[in-house]
């Protein structure tokens, strides 16, 4: 049943090439309007904190740092959302979980006590790999587990589900009094790296930048992979998908993972940079605030959420300074997006996105 | 624990059920009718209460206010119907719970602008204060009493109005077919904020009704919110019935937890690390409840869409 | 019965008060195309669920290529080689016309969690992919959006993105449906060419082709089969005449 | 009027008339101006503004910042106004947590940490600091006070009750520190809980004599409301935080009767204290809350330190602040070691006002000098 000849001749036979590679509509261009765009958007960040830092503005470093850090929770968000069409209202629960990570390792650390003795012996650390590494698997886990439930509903239940989780989370949270309940928790030292000096605002800021880019370069390689193309596929059509021979539930399961542990690393870096975590971040608003700077950026589109985050921290600060009622004015414009807007800031600047 | 306060505590739960259940209902009609999510079904609540409390305290009327709380709600909501919800029927769930948020910054923010960051004040009427004493001798307030009147009185009437009324056979129309009605020559833009303005305005008397026995303040409507959302996942989204049930339960479970756990917890753990705990599984119970039935039901207990 | 490959044995489904499927028994054999046909709502739908993997039986089996395939999901029996296109184009329409056929290829070869590579230089995913559109005559369609094919090309697509499967058996759903004469001559003419590699269960309103294409002819009625033969003998069976016939009356 | 209405907008802002030591000071305030709680920040803040705007500073300048009752955005504000305006001294949160996210790096960084209204202990205790002063009082002050009124008045079996969450747990500890009794059982409520109905029947069934209850905000006013009509009558205790004159009037009748421990009442009879009440009615046409109260004893400390030193010479600011020499509105003020007050805490009772509405009125005092118990932890 292999012996697969073509049945008619009367098309000319294309050249080998053409079956091979795609043309190239399909392939980013560095050059078009998008590409420059996007140049533009990740130089901006990366040389601004750069030249404030040499002029003495530390708090534009760290405003810069807080940008990258939130661009990339929504980084991991996007994954779910935009590219694996998982409406997951329940990311703050990563974010959180990552950043709690970071914070009672470093009070461990302090305190010079060990986080558990049973059945192994577990002392914190204030080696920031240590805690990234944890933050990653560790996230990723409860991600796999609440997935593991979550995905088999889907549509609004979806949606509600993960809120759930989340608000579960939360609310333990808040109530265990070992890591300071709803008062939170300080990290003193901020966790160290070998060789660099992580309390310079600038080195962490580069540190954090370098953690956007990757989580971004990742993202995109994995859209293009198998995995992207059956995820992709899982989105728009899993019937589709399933027919095809592979199973839509596992290939959202892992996306949902690997989305949750993009989401925990970047708590784990906010905790570090502000010195403190709360259940705040753990709160549906946050959930819902990722939400939107996903949507603001434009969903599904690898900028999107690095052009969201810059306008929604950029809006705060702007419009916080000008009067009380901000958020009043943080919905209209939100509003404005979500019902004219529909392929948000990237779309905007850079063009609609091409099908895939 | 004795069997009296174990009643007394069912009826508690039973009262917060019918609260919920206004709350819901209106919810799981504008999902089962129009397909829509909406976050900012808690503002409805709030503005009732709001304009309940406004109106009471210029007219000394409970009721006119009560009446002006819910006519404001159903205002409101058509308003909002009119201008913004009707252009997200046909968006994805997405942009529903994206647009709808905005517009509960937009309601929580305004309102605080109109009435300023204090609570207002809101209390039942005098002859509403009180309390009936219970076969078995627990006192229980008369204000409770007639909140678990009115959400059965309104149960009632949501059922005869969808199963006895023309509008009711569009509803049910619209739940099962929304190509259908429209070929029926029914007025869909109509309908949908006819319908819409109904779920705000049940949301806006469960604020009003509450908002007397609690407090009146900014962001009221965002825990019941979250609460009401339980209720009809749990129930199966669009299903009335399951609503009613999802209420009741989420009710039910959450006073009886509150109060039970602690004390189950002191039988093998200090007092006072077992009240801590015990609260803490208490807050965390009903999403408990509802992660465990959607593992077992994906699509809730009473499902309308299947 | 060796070359018995797809197999239901007394196959029966009930919602509520219905009874959908009544003890229905087929066999698809090798290089042969099986036809399906029955009036509206004679039960077609709900056996191709059975089939296919979106419902169980209540009773009953099904087999493919010996291997039974009652309770598996629809991912696992397509990747046993069942190929199927759906009457309702179910293309991921965004997207090209190659990475709809090339999931397909994607499931044959082991796993999809592979993070790394990109598809669109993979030559072991584009070259079979390229080979199937060839086989529905549509290569020179590859790399354009689903959005802009016409609904013939549409059809062409779905049984391509069967075929990418390496199926050992189709089952096709009503592939000439809303194709005009000349699309469904073209399709016929396709279909009758993969008989002999890979054969079909085809289900179809469109008689002409059945008793073009078709070696033998199932009817169903009512959730039973009440008639098997070749197109000679299923023209002359009274039942199904009175099958449809009553039918059109009424 | 016209300038508060400026400052109501939010504006950034400045007051003027020269003083010796004070040029160039810039004085940060992040508080919570919205969402739930504002009304708070917005006495806070108020009091606050009207000490400077009496006091005629010109060279003073305050910047103002909403926080929402967010302790990340509270934390990246206190960085902006350090490190962008460079700001002397930063005053102005509310809530504990978010004085917890923001002091300990703010005193650290060398600047100058008044609260106007939070007193979590670890502030006053292990992590007390040089640079941090509390002119409000410790979190357990007024929890502990209470129980110390309570057992004077021969209460001898409260039910104590109060959120679950670390301001909770402390404020019923705080409690039965100083009661030294028995309690018959104490109950644990959710953050935010809105209904409670089953915690009120648990009190109907136990037989307690009395009700001690921590429940700030929202929570306190729909208790109350849910108390009153329960028709369980046993007396009703608190702390100032869930009877303010905002909330009581909220509460409405139900608060009648309630007795309520505040290290400030407005009918307090002292000089300064008539002088402060009447012009902030004047200025904002209400009666000041205790927050209202603090942030003016907190600006008024401010001033009375920058007429000896300026920020910069931080050794003789921190003197000058240490010494508290300044009129406070409650009458005697004064620091412990661990930079926290050493006060009188009052009793007051909610009563029927001329107009009708609920106001508290002075009992007299509940305990004298009381002091935190954590300064002995604290090392500077």
């Amino acid at each position: 049943m292999t012996n697969y000849t073509p049945v008619s001749k009367k098309t000319p036979m294309p050249s080998q090439g053409t079956a091979e590679v795609a043309p190239a509509t399909q392939v980013d261009s560095h050059f078009g309007r998008k590409g420059i765009v996007q140049m533009i958007l990740l130089g901006l960040l990366l040389l601004l904190p750069i030249a404030a830092y040499f002029l003495g503005h530390l708090y534009y470093v760290n405003l810069a740092s807080r940008i990258t850090i939130i661009a990339m929770a929504a980084v991991g968000l996007n994954l779910a959302i935009g590219y694996g069409g998982m409406v997951s209202f329940g990311h703050a629960a990563y974010f959180g979980l990552g950043g709690y990570i970071a914070g009672i390792s470093a009070y461990h650390a302090f305190d010079m006590t060990p986080f558990m003795t049973w059945p192994f012996n577990v002392p914190g650390s204030d080696s920031l790999l240590v805690v990234w590494l944890a933050a990653i698997v560790l996230c990723g886990l409860l991600a796999l587990a609440i997935g593991a439930i979550s995905l088999r509903t889907t549509g609004v239940y979806f949606i509600m589900i993960t809120l759930a989780f989340a608000q579960m989370i939360y609310y333990f949270a808040n109530s265990w009094p070992t890591y300071g309940g709803e008062d939170g928790l300080p990290i003193y030292l901020r966790n160290s790296l070998p060789i660099v000096d992580t309390t310079n605002a600038l080195t962490y800021f580069l540190i954090c930048f370098t953690g956007l880019v990757l989580a971004m370069a990742i993202t995109s390689r994995l859209m293009k992979s198998r995995f992207g193309a059956a995820l992709t596929m899982a989105r728009l059509n899993d019937v589709r998908l399933a027919t095809a021979g592979i199973s839509p539930y596992p290939i959202r399961l892992v996306a949902f993972v690997i989305s949750a542990a993009i989401t925990g690393l970047a708590g784990a870096l906010y905790a570090d940079l502000n010195g403190f975590i709360s259940p705040t971040m753990l709160s549906w608003h946050f959930s819902g605030e990722l939400m939107v700077i996903v949507i603001l950026g434009g969903v599904g589109r690898l900028y999107g959420p690095l052009a969201g985050a810059i306008l929604f921290v950029m809006m705060e600060m702007l419009l916080g300074g000008i009067t009380e009622y901000w958020q009043l004015f943080l919905g209209l414009v939100l509003l404005g997006v979500v019902l004219f807007a529909k392929h948000g800031v990237m779309g905007w600047l850079a063009g609609r996105e091409r099908n895939e | 624990m004795s069997v009296t306060l174990l009643i007394e505590q069912l009826l508690n739960g039973v009262q917060l059920g019918t609260m919920l259940f206004l709350m819901a209902s209106g919810l799981t009609l504008i999902f089962g009718v129009m397909g829509l999510i909406n976050l900012a079904h808690g503002s409805f609540y709030m503005v009732g209460a709001y304009a309940t409390a406004a109106v009471t305290a210029s007219t000394g009327s409970f009721l006119i206010g009560l009446g002006a709380g819910i006519t404001a709600a159903a205002l409101v909501g058509a308003l909002v119907e009119l201008l913004v919800i009707r252009r997200l029927y046909h968006r994805p769930h997405l942009d529903q719970v994206l647009a709808t948020f905005a517009l509960i910054l937009i309601f929580s923010e305004g309102t605080r602008w109109i009435f300023g960051s204090s609570p207002l004040w809101l209390s039942p009427p005098s002859w509403l204060t009180g309390f009936v004493t219970l076969p078995g001798g627990t006192r229980y307030p008369l204000y409770r009493l007639m909140l678990i009147g009115v959400g059965v009185s309104i149960s009632i009437a949501l059922y005869l109005l969808i199963s006895r009324t023309r509008l009711g056979m569009r509803i049910r129309a619209g739940e099962s077919d929304r190509e259908m009605i429209g070929a029926l020559g029914v007025n869909i833009a109509r309908l949908y904020t006819v319908v819409f303005a109904l779920g705000a305005a049940l949301a806006g008397l469960a604020g009003a009704l509450v908002g007397a026995l609690q407090s009146v303040q900014v962001g009221m409507g965002e825990p019941v919110l979250i609460l009401a959302f339980v209720v009809i996942v749990i129930g199966g989204i669009g299903s009335i019935k399951g609503a009613l049930f999802g209420a009741l339960l989420v009710g039910v479970v959450d006073t009886l937890g509150r109060v039970y756990l602690p004390i189950f917890f002191r039988a093998f753990m200090p007092p006072s690390e077992a009240t801590g705990t015990g609260a803490a599984l208490a807050a965390m119970l009903i999403y408990i409840l509802m992660a465990v039935i959607l593992a077992f039901k994906p699509k809730g207990l009473f499902s309308a869409h299947d | 019965m060796s070359d018995v490959i797809l197999s239901l044995q007394h196959l029966h489904k009930r919602f509520g008060a219905l009874q959908a499927t009544h003890d229905v028994s087929l066999e698809l054999h090798q290089g042969e195309i099986h036809a399906l046909i029955g009036p509206n709502g004679a039960g077609k739908s709900t056996l191709i669920g059975q089939i296919a993997g979106n419902l169980r039986p209540d009773e009953g089996s099904v087999f493919l290529a010996g291997t039974e395939i009652t309770q598996m999901s629809i991912a696992q029996r397509a990747r046993l080689g069942l190929g199927r296109s759906f009457q309702v184009s179910s293309l991921a329409e965004p997207l090209s016309v190659m990475r709809n056929v090339m999931m397909g290829v994607q499931a044959l070869q082991s796993h999809s969690f592979r993070f790394w590579k990109p598809i669109a230089r993979d030559k072991a995913l584009l070259e079979p992919a390229y080979e199937a559109l060839e086989r529905m005559q549509l290569s020179h369609r590859a790399w354009t959006p689903v959005s802009e094919l016409s609904h013939g090309e549409r059809r062409q697509v779905e049984v391509a993105c069967a075929l990418a499967l390496k199926p050992r058996a189709l089952l096709l759903d009503e592939p000439m449906a809303g194709l005009g004469p000349e699309g469904s001559a073209k399709l016929t003419e396709l279909l009758e060419a993969l008989k002999h590699e890979v054969p079909i269960l085809l289900i179809e309103h469109d008689m002409e082709a059945v008793f073009r294409l078709a070696d033998r002819i199932s009817v169903l009625v009512s959730g039973s089969v009440i008639a098997h033969g070749d197109s000679h003998a299923i023209k002359q069976d009274p039942r199904v005449r009175e099958a449809y016939l009553g039918n059109d009356d009424a | 009027m016209k300038n508060m209405t400026r400052l109501g907008l939010g504006l950034l802002l400045s007051s003027s008339v020269a003083m010796a030591q004070a040029e160039n000071v810039k004085i940060g305030m992040i508080t919570t101006l919205s969402g739930g709680g504002s009304h708070l920040g917005v006495d806070v803040r108020d009091g606050f503004m009207l000490a400077m705007e009496q006091s005629g500073q010109d060279e003073v300048e305050v910047l103002i910042q909403d926080d929402a009752n967010r302790p990340d955005l509270a934390r990246s504000l206190a960085n902006e106004f350090m490190q962008r305006d460079d700001v002397d001294i930063l005053t102005g949160i509310i809530w504990s947590n978010l004085a917890m996210a923001v002091v300990p790096s703010v005193t650290r960084q060398g600047t100058f940490y008044l609260s106007p209204n939070a007193g979590p202990s670890d502030l006053a205790g292990r992590m007390c600091h040089e640079n941090y002063f509390n002119v409000a009082y410790q979190n357990d002050n007024l929890h502990g006070a209470m129980g110390a009124y309570m057992r004077e008045e021969g209460y001898e079996r409260p039910i104590i009750m109060a959120p679950n969450y670390p301001a909770g747990t402390d404020a019923l500890a705080g409690f039965k520190h100083l009661y030294e009794g028995d309690v018959v059982d104490e109950l644990y409520t959710q953050m935010g809980q809105t209904d409670y109905a089953a915690e009120i029947a648990q009190i109907r069934a136990s037989d307690a004599d009395s009700l001690f209850f921590f429940l700030p905000g929202g929570m306190g006013i729909s208790f109350m409301k849910q108390w009153e009509s329960s028709g369980v009558d046993i007396p009703i205790f608190g702390a100032a935080f869930s009877f303010d004159e905002i909330l009581i009037k909220a509460v409405g009748s139900a608060a009648i009767g309630a007795r309520n421990t505040s290290l400030w009442a407005y009918d307090l009879d002292n000089e300064t204290n008539h002088r402060f009440v009447d012009s902030f009615r004047e200025a904002y046409g209400r009666t000041p809350t205790l927050y209202a109260a603090q942030g003016f004893d907190t600006a008024n400390l401010i001033l009375s330190a920058l007429e000896v030193a300026h920020p910069d010479d931080q050794d003789a600011f921190r003197e000058a602040l240490r010494a508290a020499d300044f009129d406070s509105v409650r009458g005697e003020f004064r620091f412990g070691p661990n930079h926290h007050p050493i006060q009188d805490i009052y009793v007051r009772e909610v009563v029927e006002g001329d107009d009708g509405q609920p106001t508290n009125r002075l009992l007299g005092i509940a305990i004298e000098d009381i002091q935190d118990v954590y300064f002995e932890q604290c090392q500077m």
